[in-house]
């Protein structure tokens, strides 16, 4: 037996709409294929060879919206280079060093909305023409050399929403400088990464911004000075972990912001070493405030009331107690994310009382630990629909377990160890409950009583819990959960599966059994496979016979990769199955012969077996 | 347009028959370590000032890419090879969608990413022997960003 | 190694066979200006923001190119091709070897040299007819730097 | 009658010495080609794709000693690159876009000594791995983006002799940054053409250049507060035509250079609207000044003397009379140069009287006339040996013109009108000269006389004057110059040669008589043809004689270039001459066959005749 395959290393384009659009991308072409259809609307044809842009290059693709040139060697472009191109909205260059740009480069598309930039080794604004830009919409100009954003006067602001700075070298901004953008409404003006030192004072003003990024500007000062009188949605102030922090943000520059309009302020990874009641002072117009991994260790009680604050991200942070975040301060709190603790979080009791308007509860990865959760901890979050406890200690829950936070719709509670008490489910009174992450959580036997009440459950995360006797998982259990359409039982040590376990999941549409010690493919389980999706990946399936298959009709999906399939005659009726109805496959690269010896690794696609009266005759076909 | 749908399946051919060189990373007489690119589409660039940090915690690193997806979402995964089997040993997201932690987080397709300058990490003794360790690096969409498989010689 | 010495016999060939695109670089009523570059080595970049700027004595150009030879010396040189005759209309040498009076000169092989901005020059009537200009820079070694052939069409 | 041309266009590398020394430049290879011999030392190799250098690209070169690799689109270069080539000294890398250098990118050649990484895309010092470049010599990064100069501590220092920051974007230098720099002596530093506004005083102090260089940048007064100590033999603080002009110099601006020790100062294109002696003062140190286009129209007489002084340069600017350059200030000028005066320049009396020790001045193209040249002007200069008066306007010689400068070995007057008043030579006592350039004076017929006493005469320059009557070049007038070895004579609209002319002319090696009328190409005019260079080119000649051309032995060599030659039986002696005496011919390609009309244009080479009793056969060979 000898396997062949023939290669065919004429790389040709992908098509995804046919004669609309197309992927080239990376072939190591040199030009524009000839057999592209006229009619090709969006193109990308990133990391090949053009070298120089003329006018020729593109002139028979004239139904051109988008164009993607990202990392095409591309240096010059001409006069003329998309003069046939006049639909043309979205052009890439990113990643081109770009050493010339004609005055009339861009000629020709004369709605053009989109253009990136991005990393073209650009020193000056003056470099790209701007004759036929009047209509853009995007202009994206980040990781270049730009030192200065003296506009040309042409510039255009008719339509520009989107203007992107970010990782430049620009140290000054005048009020000249930026003029010009007075002329624009709700524009994003990104400026991240530029180290900024020197700002005219109220060079913003009267400008109506969207948002402004100056993320990861290590001076809060000069910028919040050159922002007096501005306006915008968000501010992003932030910086990044992999940035130096700079100085500390006192009590006296956040005074700043009392002159600028914002509704959104993002100070990620600053220091608040010295807070105090005054830093707040000029934040309570906010409706969003991110802290992220300021050093906070508490938010002072004596906080004056922040009453429109409806979002506030506290995560990475150095709490003790939740009590410390003094929540009394932001009574119409919607959404409060308290992820990543340094610290052990004690969640205390009752320390978010106060946010009755909590719908967004996340305290996950945090080392919380409880022996009673969670009604006192919890206590008064009538409102709370969405709750994150995941990867944290431990959690002993007792009796009914959220009785205050029966309208929760999603209870997220993965590789936090749970233990219940007593043979009542703990969540029992979580009838609107859809979604439950169990993942990694130990729950083990009391997966027996666990469901008890989820009659809305919808999506079970249950992966990497131990079943390994099957017979934990009887008929009773998913009775309690009629509504389920998604089940994750892989990673379950799962040895077989009860007949009935699954017959009363009538809506299932997607079972994933992967990464258990199952040994048979059973479809008969299910009580409907018009459309449902079986991941049996990772088992230890040897033979399917036919009657298993049959059944599966419609739009049903099956994954067996990774299963020791026998390439045998034993096996002739799934063999011949797979062949005919490859489209139900996923993962077919993966799912390949294990027996006989000689085809290990061999995907069953392209083993054609002769099984006759007596004698087993085996055809490889080669690959076209 | 039969052969357009062709190129998919010749992809994976180049991919398992293109093979990208192995760097030598650094040599000592206890240590030798070496890495091998296991993205399809392109090498990995990577240089370390010396063996000895490895066991003190604190090294000197350049790495450079090129991306060919963005990533708004990135997470990392280091797994040990060792007597065949694959045992995760780290995994993080780097990348959060709305939350970008480090500063090149929503870098798109095309751009170059460079880090130049020390990496610290929980100091740990290399046990004897030879392995296998894989790095890898993929954004939200599943697609690789980096991946590369060192492989390490212990005396 | 009988097959080294075609090489230059070889790339005289080229020179004559590949032709560098006409670029147009105005064009109003009155007149219409195409470039071709006439350097076998290489195209040039060049574009000029009106035809009416030729007539009042300043335009804005954009001009690049990647230098093919040092330029410590430079010399320029018109000349105006008319009923077949080649008329040296201005020459000067832009660099001198000790003496940088421009802040290019003294750049080498491989560097690329870019303008953007206004050029001033005498105004002048430009007659009517088609005529051509070559504008040709070259090294101290009399290697070209720049050859552009300006075909000027004049109503 | 067809003329095929056959292209052999596999592209091979350009051998310059056999074994040694090759150029591969721009032949479109991805890799070093296989034929190149591991012997080869230098390596042009510019201009193709190499992408990324791995330690496989160049191990086969092991003796490679110089490697250019300009503009090879290399993004990468990995660990070992040139780990396999020991011996490599100079290294270019121009025009890359380097995105990654490995820390070993570099280990292998030992001796390292030239590394030229100008436009490579650097953004820092950091990006370059130092650990193999302790014996570098020369350092080049210029045209990158560059922001500080803060060098690593293992930075080169020992060898180190040449650095080149130029066109980089620094502008701030602290002694901190640069105090690495005191390992080294003799340093050329080069920080043209960054906008340098901040240096930490005296921050070059105790650091002893060669030479300094901070061209075109705008305050001086910054950087000579930063050279407060500093030691150099070249301080280039001069700017361009191109540049903005920046502020005016003052008097207390260069007061400056009183502690800072240097040579040679350069100070062009900058402003000196008010110049005093007081400006000098801190100069009277210098050997050599360059004050090329500041503006100046006088140096005040009031200037301390400056007695060291041996070089001035005052070109490029405004000067109405000699005398205003104040010369007396400047006793020991060897070298003086005011050129391209923007004013005519009136010469005066003896306002160089006190300059005894000059030896080179230049006054070309500074509309000089003078209706009695030249005595009284140049009185005093009895050490001149090299004089320019080239593109000025009208000097009347009387007499004996440079009776004072007898021993003048050089005289340039090309494109000045040249008027003699009386039949006796005016350079007549002029017996060490050995260069005169008169081409374009409008001599004519003073030729006859004008070469009188010229003994010494060694290159003779006469293009562009109107010799039509060709009998004024009778056998006499070269009689006077019998050391002549080059003559040139283009342009002169010669009809035809007297037989005689050239016979006294026994040394002659270099004749050019191009752009003449000449219908014969007369070898037998000339008294030695065993090496001599005859340029016939752009005459009429047609046909040539048998006889002509077997005179022609040796290393000679004829440019026939641009005639009309006949490619018929007529001149089948030329046709087979040319043929076996290739090697003698300069500009063969542009020698080609005018008749017959069939032939017009096709190269003499080409052209194979068959030329029987009574017929004419024509053949034209194919090139391989
Ligand atoms: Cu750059």
């Amino acid at each position: 037996i000898s396997c062949e395959v023939t290669r065919t290393v004429d790389k040709m384009c992908i098509e995804f709409i046919a004669n609309r659009s197309y992927s080239c991308e990376d072939l190591g072409l040199e030009q524009i294929p000839e057999y592209l259809p006229f009619t090709t609307e969006v193109l990308d044809f990133s990391f090949n060879f053009l070298y120089a842009l003329q006018s020729p290059t593109f002139s028979k693709l004239e139904d051109l919206v988008s164009l993607d040139l990202t990392r095409c060697q591309i240096n010059w472009i001409y006069g003329g280079a998309f003069q046939s191109n006049s639909h043309l909205e979205t052009i890439v260059l990113t990643g081109n060093l770009l050493l010339f740009l004609a005055d009339e480069a861009f000629t020709g598309p004369s709605h053009l909305k989109h253009l990136d930039l991005t990393q073209t080794g650009l020193t000056s604004l003056e470099f790209i023409p701007m004759q036929d830009l009047g209509k853009l919409e995007t202009l994206i100009l980040g990781s270049n050399h730009i030192q200065s954003i003296q506009f040309p006067p042409d510039f255009p602001t008719k339509n520009l929403k989107y203007l992107d700075f970010q990782m430049n070298i620009i140290q000054k901004i005048s009020a000249n400088d930026i003029a010009i953008l007075k002329k624009t409404s709700n524009l994003t003006l990104i400026l991240k990464g530029n180290n900024i030192a020197v700002i005219e004072d109220r060079a913003f003003s009267s400008i109506f911004f969207y948002s402004l990024n100056f993320g990861g500007c290590i001076n809060i000062s000069v910028i919040l000075d050159g922002l007096q009188g501005a306006e915008t949605v968000v501010l992003w102030l932030g910086s990044f972990e992999d940035m130096a922090h700079g100085i500390d943000i006192s009590v006296l520059m956040l005074q700043g912001i009392c002159n600028i309009s914002a509704h959104e302020l993002n100070l990620q990874y600053h220091h608040f070493s010295q807070i105090s009641a005054g830093t707040f002072q000029c934040l309570t117009k906010l409706q969003k405030l991110d802290l992220t991994h300021t050093f906070l260790k508490m938010l002072p009680p004596d906080i004056v009331s922040m009453n429109v604050l409806k979002e506030l991200h506290l995560s990475k942070n150095d709490f003790m107690l939740l009590c410390d975040i003094s929540s009394a301060a932001f009574p119409n709190l919607t959404h409060l994310f308290i992820r990543d603790n340094s610290e052990k979080l004690n969640l205390g009791s009752g320390c978010l009382e106060t946010l009755s308007k909590l719908q967004y509860l996340d305290l996950s990865n945090s080392q919380v630990q409880s022996s009673d959760c969670c009604n006192q901890e919890l206590r008064g979050l009538s409102s709370l629909r969405h709750l994150n406890l995941s990867y944290n200690r431990q959690l002993l829950l007792h009796n009914i377990a959220f009785e205050e936070c029966a309208n929760l719709v999603i209870l997220d509670l993965a590789f936090t160890q749970v233990t219940t008490s007593e043979p009542e489910g703990p969540f029992r009174n979580l009838h609107l409950l859809q979604s439950l992450n169990l993942s990694y959580c130990q729950i083990g036997s009391s997966i027996q009583y666990i469901l008890q009440g989820l009659e809305s459950l919808n999506v079970l995360n249950l992966r990497g819990n131990n079943f390994e006797s099957g017979t934990m998982l009887n008929d009773n259990v998913f009775r309690q959960t009629p509504n389920l359409e998604v089940l994750i039982l892989s990673s379950c040590k799962l040895p077989g599966i009860q007949t009935k376990a699954f017959y009363a999941l009538r809506k299932l549409k997607h079972v994933d059994l992967s990464y258990n010690n199952l040994i048979a493919f059973s479809s008969d389980i299910f009580s409907n496979l018009r459309s449902i999706y079986l991941n049996f990946a990772n088992n230890k399936i040897r033979i399917i016979p036919r009657d298993m298959l049959t059944s599966l009709s419609g739009k049903s999906v099956i994954n067996l990769s990774y299963n020791p399939l026998e390439c045998t005659c034993s096996n002739i009726e799934l063999l011949t199955w797979y062949k005919q109805n490859i489209d139900k496959i996923e993962d077919s690269d993966k799912t390949t012969c294990s027996e006989p010896k000689s085809l290990a690794g061999i995907k069953l696609f392209f083993v054609n077996l002769s099984c006759g009266h007596h004698t087993a005759q085996i055809i490889l076909i080669t690959l076209v | 347009m039969k052969t357009f749908k062709a190129a998919p399946l010749i992809f994976l051919l180049i991919y398992t028959s293109i093979g990208w060189p192995t760097h030598s990373v650094c040599k000592n007489s206890h240590l030798e370590i070496y890495y091998i690119s296991c993205d399809p589409l392109q090498d990995f660039a990577f240089t370390l000032d010396s063996c000895s940090g490895l066991t003190t915690g604190s090294v000197n690193i350049r790495a450079a890419t090129v991306l060919r997806h963005s990533i708004r979402e990135l997470f990392v995964t280091v797994n040990l090879f060792f007597n065949g089997k694959s045992i995760p040993i780290f995994s993080r997201q780097l990348c959060e969608q709305n939350h970008p932690n480090l500063s090149f987080c929503g870098k798109k397709k095309g751009e170059h990413v460079y880090y130049e300058g020390p990496v610290s990490f929980r100091s740990y003794d290399i046990p004897h022997g030879d392995f296998n360790v894989t790095v890898e690096l993929f954004n939200g969409d599943q697609h690789t960003i980096v991946c590369t498989n060192f492989t390490i010689l212990s005396r």
